[in-house]
């Protein structure tokens, strides 16, 4: 099956060079830059006091107490603020439009949200102007199996595949999400069993495709041979081997096929004890990487979620992020994301606000959670790090660590405090948002 | 879609495989090929051959030629329906009839690069549908080709709606004729893309349809060479057709149909170039008024552009909270793209072609490049630029007469002479008379108590 | 990037607008004026004082602190008058719960925000008279407003300036006629027929004149009506056949109210007997083709001449947007009003002095004359070439829109 | 928890902050409770004896949040006993004969700090009914029910017109509006009739008025009535209020202003602090349970968060709102002789970072919260 991405990749890089050019508020080529500041929360490990990031060609060169910086470096003063990386939002609907979130098929593992990203849509400056500088957007929860996920950077590029730090990053399923606000017992049933259908099916299709490359190589052997012999002085003729019917694949299966082989995690939001059940009972029984999303009611059964090792994207950690409350967040609590982490669940924060503009908030949503018991040093990695691991990308982004991209933000104060103030934002390196002064 | 009509169509190579008929002797030629449409060529001909007087000579007020500078006081020299010579002292052989046209301008015909107008139905409900055309679904009598003629526009390609992933094929037309044998100027032109999901389908259920559907052809081909080579080994003889219905996708790929790709929205116009970029295809965009976002990247991948009749948009400023007029065409303009217009009836102006240049002309366009953009520029999109678009040597004699300057409100389309044979005057078109003259006295009821 | 531009264009645009706050008097020069009350003023000055136009004329000496708007060769004429807009109205244009509201004041809805004003002012139009919708035989109160101010009343110029009555099939649609099942709501009623509509006009005035008559003044509804038979209200009739044209035409005579017919399709058919009564016409949307009027019943016999055949037998006619989104640039259908036979004089009056004579103020509006509001268009060129553009509109003596 | 049965005892608040909102912050002070209300509020921290103590040395109190506009208690499920829509116009409704003190949102609003509230019915009637102001616990009926009827609560929103009922438009609303107040006006008093009686109040007796009016042209045709029937009025929602901020402050109308939703645009989130810049005297409101009852202090910091002044926000959670509603003699501060209505919190109230940690109304403690 051909990949949409891959393709894009190919074709398209040629735009980003010229868009780079205006879609930047400020580039200065590649300069080395260094930010002197007076903390520097790595997240990664603890904060260092009065250091320095030495920025090169995008990436973090070095950072610590003493950096030798080089000659002509373009030197930043932050003594007095804040540095950290990037802020990530893991629930994030931001370039969607509602319209194009969901597909009305049930089971669509073959959909790539990336065809319904729109460039050109404006929120994402607000969301940049407050930290935020990845976002993990998912297919919404309407299908049952809703397509692939992807990160993506708010770098401006009117250019999705410049856009994209991860295609396919998740594949999004949801169990038990009541369509109207009446009890949804009998779709929760039905939810389940045809999701389950679903992968023994894959599983039937990928033991086909085997077989059909078993038969195949050994076809072509049997030519060889009887072309062989054909040519050589013929002594006893051999029939002619008979090719194998040729195998049909199908891009949903493949997909599947992925998630199978824990090549794609899936994604299962859920919120209700029995849906939350529900999913780790199909990661036990097919063996592939399970993301607990939304997770409302988890705090009810953390020790089943913290037995078996399951990463969880908690939000909205206030249900003050969704316009009405839907029958699923009867039980919301507060203290969600606190008892998860306590209890040593792997707990990142999302927003998984209304609309796109919502992800702006996702400190505001990590300082709720520390106000309701989690530590604020676990907040916020809960919107850095852990999401970065879970959607593997920590390779990147995520943390303050020499080597990964210099995506990072810096503060008149403590990320938490209600008062402070993003005063710059910084993707691979370019200013993509700077505060004006009489703001 | 109905199968015998397409098994014709799949049996018949000439209508696939003539690389692309473009001038009048070839589709001639190409027609009398196609013994399915021999009526047609009976016809089509016969309307060729009308009482055309052989030599013209046409001698006009002013010129526009639009490849060249205006004319004042020249003469255009006519045979046999093409254009002999232009310019102003050209001498008029003495058995040549002379047409005076002192107080007229004179300019090539409108040139109309994209409609679904002149159709009974513009889209058909299932998604995939490459195989069909308009050319089947034409309606000659339809009021929309007079008036296209009354307006001075010569030459159409009628495409499929936009409503439609792939939509089908379309047919090049002029709005004169009383059968679509007739008007036709050249058929199996471009192939309708539209990027714009319909239903209650997602963008990414859209875009997997299109993937799906490529990688099925993918799929198909493949088999269908095995089977070729299977043959070839087993030296047996091989007469498989490609299926008819895969055809159009085929010959859009190999560059025998220009793809026209709808796009709603300007995130569309991004897709829209992976396709063109992924399947290296002749691309024309078909934009709605919004894809102006995407202009820059249309105009570093210098694909041509077909607007949106609407202009004019406004859109609200987040910061100022003011409402802004954007003009199109200005952007896609200073933006360096290539464009062509298009027309509707849903206001004033907007149904004639030279009133949209001229809305361009308004905010800033030079006014060269406006009427190379109802003349040549489509003419060039959809392949009959060696024909039509402009008032040259050797190019056919499909001329407008105006009362006055194109761009002016108060000219009138007087003439229209299409291959040398005149084919409106307005002074005999009586439903115009109609239209814009008091009825007679219509007798007042008495009054009753 | 787009901010930038943005920002930019209103860098351009805020100095001039703010000059002319600021300053006391603010002098236009300008090559040709279309004043609309005489001819044309060739290389003439217009003066203008908190609003309003002081003088106007050549060889007007400016005074010291005078802001000056240099036009250049440029043509000037007077703000479009829209006898018949879009409402900046949100939601319903009717009141569906009864087919009788005169006291429906549209003014009383009015949203000063609207997109709809921002818009048409970049157009030219600088008066608009807006009315309650026409699915009502008779709907409510119209009124004239210009598009700017942050409150209703800054906004009117005329409260109060017209009844409309609908005599066209619209107020028909969405009644039903109760027959098998027991009426639900308010949608089983009359009328369904125009014969309906015209009998409930007819009760409406003949009750109107006893009410008139009579002492006690208790009904609001009532009193409306009574103003208008009294000749205090005009009344403004949406009709579009010949045969409605002709009754309505009877009915004014009856209960003689001040008329102005609305749209008024088939005008052309009648245009004698219009003439010969007096009665202006307000020319709806323009159609191109028969039937592609929505309520294509009705719209049957559209003459692209309506205009031209209507002056030419000595009606008053304005062009209109006639309440359509769509067709909101009245320049054009000036432009084409004359392409298709209008006068081009006529065409001219029929955007300006012609709606301001119809909505009563012709005082304020509709030509440059001392002591009129300053609702002035600069124009790249003759105001009938399609390829003329608005380069700035200035309302009330302010610069609203100035194009880039 | 401590259950609400408990008799409101003497008690004994040493705090370290007291946000007093009236009289600035007093650290390490003590709040002394006689039966219900506060006795006084003190720097030195010493305390008279048998007096049961609490020592929240460490944390900060804050006089009880006020929501100034809600439906809590009204719904079995997510909302719906708020709108009587088979008349267009009740004003003889009384929302307090709907309300359910033991609801499950009336809970969660306690623990989130709320302790008294005005109840409204929906905007779905352009005269919606009587409003009550109360407090979320308390056994005897004058210790909870503050004002059995607040007001009438107007709607001059979308959502009160239908397609089946009249007004079906914006015009039609406004003309049903003054022709019932007209009426009322013109009434004579020989035949009684409750629906006009209650209007009559309105329009003689400053009987005040909630108007519910979001956008500018709804606060627009809001201010006019006010002007023509000179009502004692308050708005509700205002969002786009700050565009004409200069004419709700000229005649003087407080405004309750709607939730600061977490997906609103920056420009909206920045449109209450124009409004308080220009004067008006701002209270805070959840709508809940439409909206999440964390809502009301979170609006507030939202606001902060947007640039509006603490002390302002602080004001607009507590005293403006009890002025609005008219209930500032017993709560909306910590003040000698008021209710004690007191919320504590492991820090400043305008933090997220912040909890509440426990309720008290009346000087009960009916919201304690527990470890995890």
């Amino acid at each position: 099956m051909e990949n949409p991405v891959v393709m894009g990749h190919k074709n398209i890089i040629l735009i980003s060079s010229l868009l780079l050019l205006f879609t930047f508020t400020s580039a200065f080529g590649s300069q080395d830059i260094a930010i002197r500041a007076g903390h520097i929360l790595t997240i990664s490990d603890n904060p260092i006091e009065n250091g320095i990031v030495l920025i090169k060609d995008g990436k973090i060169e070095a950072l610590g107490r003493n950096v030798v910086l080089p000659a002509d470096v373009r030197l930043i003063d932050a003594n007095d603020k804040f540095v950290m990386p990037g802020l990530i939002d893991s629930q994030s609907r931001l370039f969607v439009m509602d319209s194009e979130l969901n597909e009305s098929r049930t089971i669509a593992p073959e959909l790539n949200i990336l065809d319904a990203i729109d460039p050109f849509i404006k929120e994402y400056r607000e969301v940049l102007a407050q930290g935020v500088t990845a976002v993990c957007v998912a297919p919404g929860s309407r299908g049952l199996i809703g397509g692939r996920s992807a990160v993506l950077k708010l770098n401006g590029s009117k250019n999705v595949d410049r856009m994209v730090l991860k295609a396919d990053a998740t594949l999004k399923a949801a169990v038990g999400i009541s369509t109207s606000n009446a009890s949804s017992s009998l779709a929760r049933l039905e939810h389940y069993s045809s999701i389950r259908e679903a992968l023994i099916a894959t599983k039937v299709y990928m033991q086909r495709k085997e077989k059909a490359d078993r038969e195949l190589a050994e076809y072509n052997r049997k030519k060889a041979e009887y072309e062989k012999k054909d040519s050589g002085k013929e002594t006893e003729k051999k029939e002619k081997p008979k090719r194998p019917a040729r195998f049909r694949s199908s891009p949903a299966s493949d997909v599947l096929a992925q998630v199978l082989r824990k090549e794609i995690p899936l994604q299962i939001e859920a919120h209700r004890v029995v849906d939350i059940l529900n999913a780790l009972r199909l990661a036990d029984e097919f063996g592939f990487s399970l993301i607990l999303d939304k997770c409302t009611e988890g705090y009810l059964i953390a020790d089943e979620i913290a037995r078996r090792k399951v990463p969880v994207i908690i939000g909205p950690v206030s249900t003050s992020f969704v316009d009405m409350p839907r029958l699923e967040y009867r039980n919301h609590n507060m203290s969600n994301a606190a008892i998860l982490s306590k209890r040593g669940v792997k707990a990142a924060l999302g927003v998984s606000g209304r609309d796109g503009a919502s992800s702006k908030f996702i400190t505001l949503a990590a300082a709720m959670a520390a106000a309701n018991g989690m530590d604020k040093s676990a907040a916020l990695r809960a919107i850095t790090l852990t999401p970065a691991e879970m959607l593997g990308v920590a390779d990147r982004i995520g943390s303050l660590q020499v080597g990964k991209d210099a995506d990072l933000v810096i503060l008149n104060g403590h990320p938490l405090d209600i008062r402070t103030r993003v005063e710059m934002v910084m993707i691979e390196g370019k200013v993509v948002f700077e505060r004006k002064s009489q703001q | 879609m109905n199968p015998v009509r397409n098994s014709n169509r799949g049996k018949n190579k000439n209508i696939r495989q003539e690389p692309s008929i473009s001038n009048g002797v070839k589709s001639k030629s190409y027609i009398a090929f196609v013994t399915v449409f021999s009526m047609a060529f009976v016809i089509s001909v016969s309307v060729r051959a009308a009482p055309v007087r052989k030599k013209l000579a046409v001698k006009a007020g002013s010129i526009i030629t639009i490849t060249g500078a205006d004319i004042k006081n020249g003469t255009i020299l006519i045979e046999d329906g093409i254009i002999k010579a232009v310019g102003k002292k050209v001498e008029i052989p003495w058995d040549a009839f002379v047409i005076e046209a002192k107080d007229r301008v004179i300019m090539p015909g409108f040139v109309l690069a994209h409609t679904s107008s002149g159709l009974d139905r513009a889209n058909e409900n299932v998604p995939e549908v490459p195989f069909l055309s308009t050319f089947d679904s034409i309606d000659p009598i339809s009021p929309y080709f007079e008036d296209s003629l009354r307006d001075g526009v010569v030459a159409m390609l009628v495409l499929p709606g936009n409503n439609t992933l792939l939509g089908g094929t379309g047919t090049v037309v002029k709005p004169h004729g009383l059968t679509v044998e007739a008007m036709l100027i050249k058929r199996y032109t471009g192939l309708k893309i539209s990027l714009r999901p319909t239903g209650n389908t997602s963008r990414m259920g859209h875009m997997q349809r299109f993937r799906r559907y490529m990688s099925d052809l993918k799929d198909y081909l493949e088999e269908y060479e095995q089977r070729k080579a299977d043959a070839k080994e087993e030296k047996k003889p091989f007469d498989e057709e490609i299926d008819p219905r895969k055809q159009p996708m085929l010959d859009l790929m190999n560059k025998k149909l220009t793809a026209f790709i709808y796009c709603d929205i300007a995130a569309d116009v991004l897709k829209a170039i992976e396709i063109h970029e992924k399947y290296k295809l002749n691309t024309v965009l078909v934009l709605n008024p919004t894809c102006y976002k995407a202009a820059p990247l249309i105009a570093q991948k210098k694909l041509p552009v077909i607007l949106h009749p609407q202009l004019i948009i406004w859109e609200t400023n987040e910061e100022t909270n003011e409402e802004e007029m954007k003009v199109i065409p200005m952007i896609f303009h200073k933006a360096g793209v290539k464009f062509a217009f298009q027309t509707d009836t849903s206001q004033y102006g907007r149904r004639y072609l030279w009133y949209q240049a001229a809305t361009a002309v308004r905010h800033g366009m030079k006014r060269e490049e406006a009427l190379k953009s109802i003349t040549l520029y489509p003419a060039q999109f959809i392949g009959v630029d060696d024909r039509l678009g402009s008032i040259q040597a050797g190019k056919e004699a499909t001329l407008i007469f105006l009362t006055s300057d194109p761009l002016d409100a108060q000219a009138w389309v007087d003439k229209v002479m299409i291959a040398g044979e005149i084919v409106y005057e307005k002074e005999k078109d009586q439903r115009l008379k109609k239209l814009l003259e008091k009825p007679d006295e219509i007798q007042k009821p008495k009054d009753t108590d | 990037m787009k901010a930038c531009v943005i920002l930019l264009s209103f860098l351009l645009l805020m100095p001039a607008s703010a000059k002319d706050e600021q300053s006391e008097v603010t002098a236009i020069k300008a090559g040709k004026i279309f004043t609309m009350s005489g001819s044309p003023i060739t290389d003439g000055i217009i003066l203008i004082k908190d609003g309003k136009i002081t003088d106007i004329g050549t060889g007007i000496e400016i005074p010291e602190k005078a802001n000056i708007i240099d036009a250049g060769q440029k043509v000037i004429m007077p703000g479009l008058v829209d006898a018949s807009a879009v409402p900046p109205v949100r939601g319903d244009l009717n009141e569906q719960s009864d087919e009788i509201t005169p006291t429906i004041r549209i003014s009383s809805a009015l949203d000063p925000q609207s997109k709809i004003l921002k818009r048409v002012v970049q157009t030219g139009v600088t008066t608009l008279y807006i009315s309650p919708g026409w699915r009502n035989v008779i709907a409510g109160l119209g009124t004239v407003i210009k598009p700017t101010g942050k409150t209703p009343k800054e906004m009117i110029i005329k409260e109060d300036a017209a009844l409309t009555l609908v005599m066209s099939l619209d107020s028909t649609y969405g009644n039903q006629i109760p027959r098998s099942q027991p009426p639900r709501n308010f949608y089983f009623r009359r009328p369904t027929t125009r014969m309906a509509i015209i009998w409930m006009l007819r009760k409406s005035f003949f009750d109107a004149q006893k009410y008139a008559a009579s002492k006690e003044k208790d009904d609001p509804d009532m009193q409306i009506l009574a103003s208008v038979v009294e000749d205090k209200i005009p009344v403004r009739l949406n009709v579009r056949r010949a045969i409605n044209i002709r009754t309505a035409l009877k009915l004014a005579e009856e209960y003689d109210f001040q008329l102005v017919l609305d749209e008024c399709t088939e005008g052309y058919k009648v245009a004698e007997e219009i003439a010969q009564k007096q009665v202006p016409v307000v020319l709806g949307p323009f159609y191109y083709y028969p039937g592609s009027l929505s309520q294509h019943r009705e719209g049957r016999e559209v003459n692209w001449n309506n205009a031209g055949i209507l002056t030419k037998a000595g009606v008053k006619v304005a062009l209109t947007s006639g309440a359509q989104p769509q067709s909101i640039d009245l320049l054009t259908a000036a432009a084409f009003a004359v392409r298709h036979g209008m006068p081009r004089d006529k065409a001219l009056k029929a955007i300006t002095t012609t709606p301001a004579e119809i909505l009563g103020v012709a005082d304020k509006v509709g030509t440059l004359e001392k002591g009129k509001h300053a609702d002035i268009l600069i124009l790249s060129g003759d105001p009938l070439k399609v390829t003329t553009r608005i380069e700035k509109v200035i309302l009330n003596g302010k610069t609203v829109y100035k194009a880039e | 928890m401590v259950k609400a049965a408990d008799a409101p005892q003497n008690l004994a608040i040493r705090a370290g902050r007291i946000w007093t909102v009236t009289d600035g912050v007093i650290t390490d002070g003590v709040i002394i409770i006689k039966n219900g209300k506060i006795q006084a509020v003190r720097k030195n921290p010493d305390v008279p004896a048998g007096m049961k103590l609490l020592d929240f040395s460490d944390k900060d109190v804050m006089p009880g949040l006020i929501d100034a506009h809600c439906h809590l208690g009204l719904s079995l499920d997510i909302y719906s006993e708020i709108d009587e829509t088979v008349l267009a116009v009740t004003p003889d409704m009384q929302i307090l004969d709907a309300f359910n003190p033991l609801a499950d949102d009336v809970k969660k609003a306690l623990r989130s700090g709320v302790t008294t509230v005005l109840l409204a019915p929906g905007n779905k009637n352009p005269i919606a009914g009587q409003t009550a102001v109360v407090k979320l616990s308390g056994k005897k009926t004058k210790d909870w029910i503050l004002k059995r009827s607040a007001g009438v609560k107007f709607s001059l929103r979308d959502d009160a017109l239908m397609s089946d009922r009249r007004p079906t438009s914006r015009a039609g609303l406004l003309a049903l509006i003054r022709e019932e107040l007209n009426n009322a006006k013109t009434h004579e008093q020989d035949k009684p009739d409750l629906r006009i009686e209650v209007l009559k109040s309105v329009v003689d007796a400053n009987f005040p008025v909630y108007i519910c009016a979001y956008t500018i042209d709804e606060i627009v045709s809001a201010l006019t009535l006010v002007d023509e029937y000179d009502l004692n009025a308050v708005l509700i929602g205002a969002q786009q209020g700050d565009e004409i901020a200069n004419m709700i402050a000229g005649q003087n109308i407080p405004v309750i202003y709607s939730p600061l939703l977490l997906f609103s645009r920056d420009k909206d989130l920045k449109r209450v602090v124009k409004m308080a810049d220009g004067g008006i005297k701002i209270a805070f409101s959840s709508t809940a349970p439409r909206t999440a009852l964390s809502d009301l202090r979170t609006s507030a910091i939202t606001a902060v968060r947007y640039g509006l002044d603490t002390e302002a926000a602080l004001k607009s959670l507590t005293i403006n709102a009890a002025e609005i509603l008219g209930v500032s003699k017993r709560v909306g501060s910590i003040q000698k002789g008021k209710d004690a209505d007191l919320v504590i919190l492991n820090g400043d109230p305008l933090q997220p970072t912040s909890s509440v940690e426990m309720v008290i109304i009346n000087g009960t403690i009916v919201y304690q919260r527990q470890k995890i």
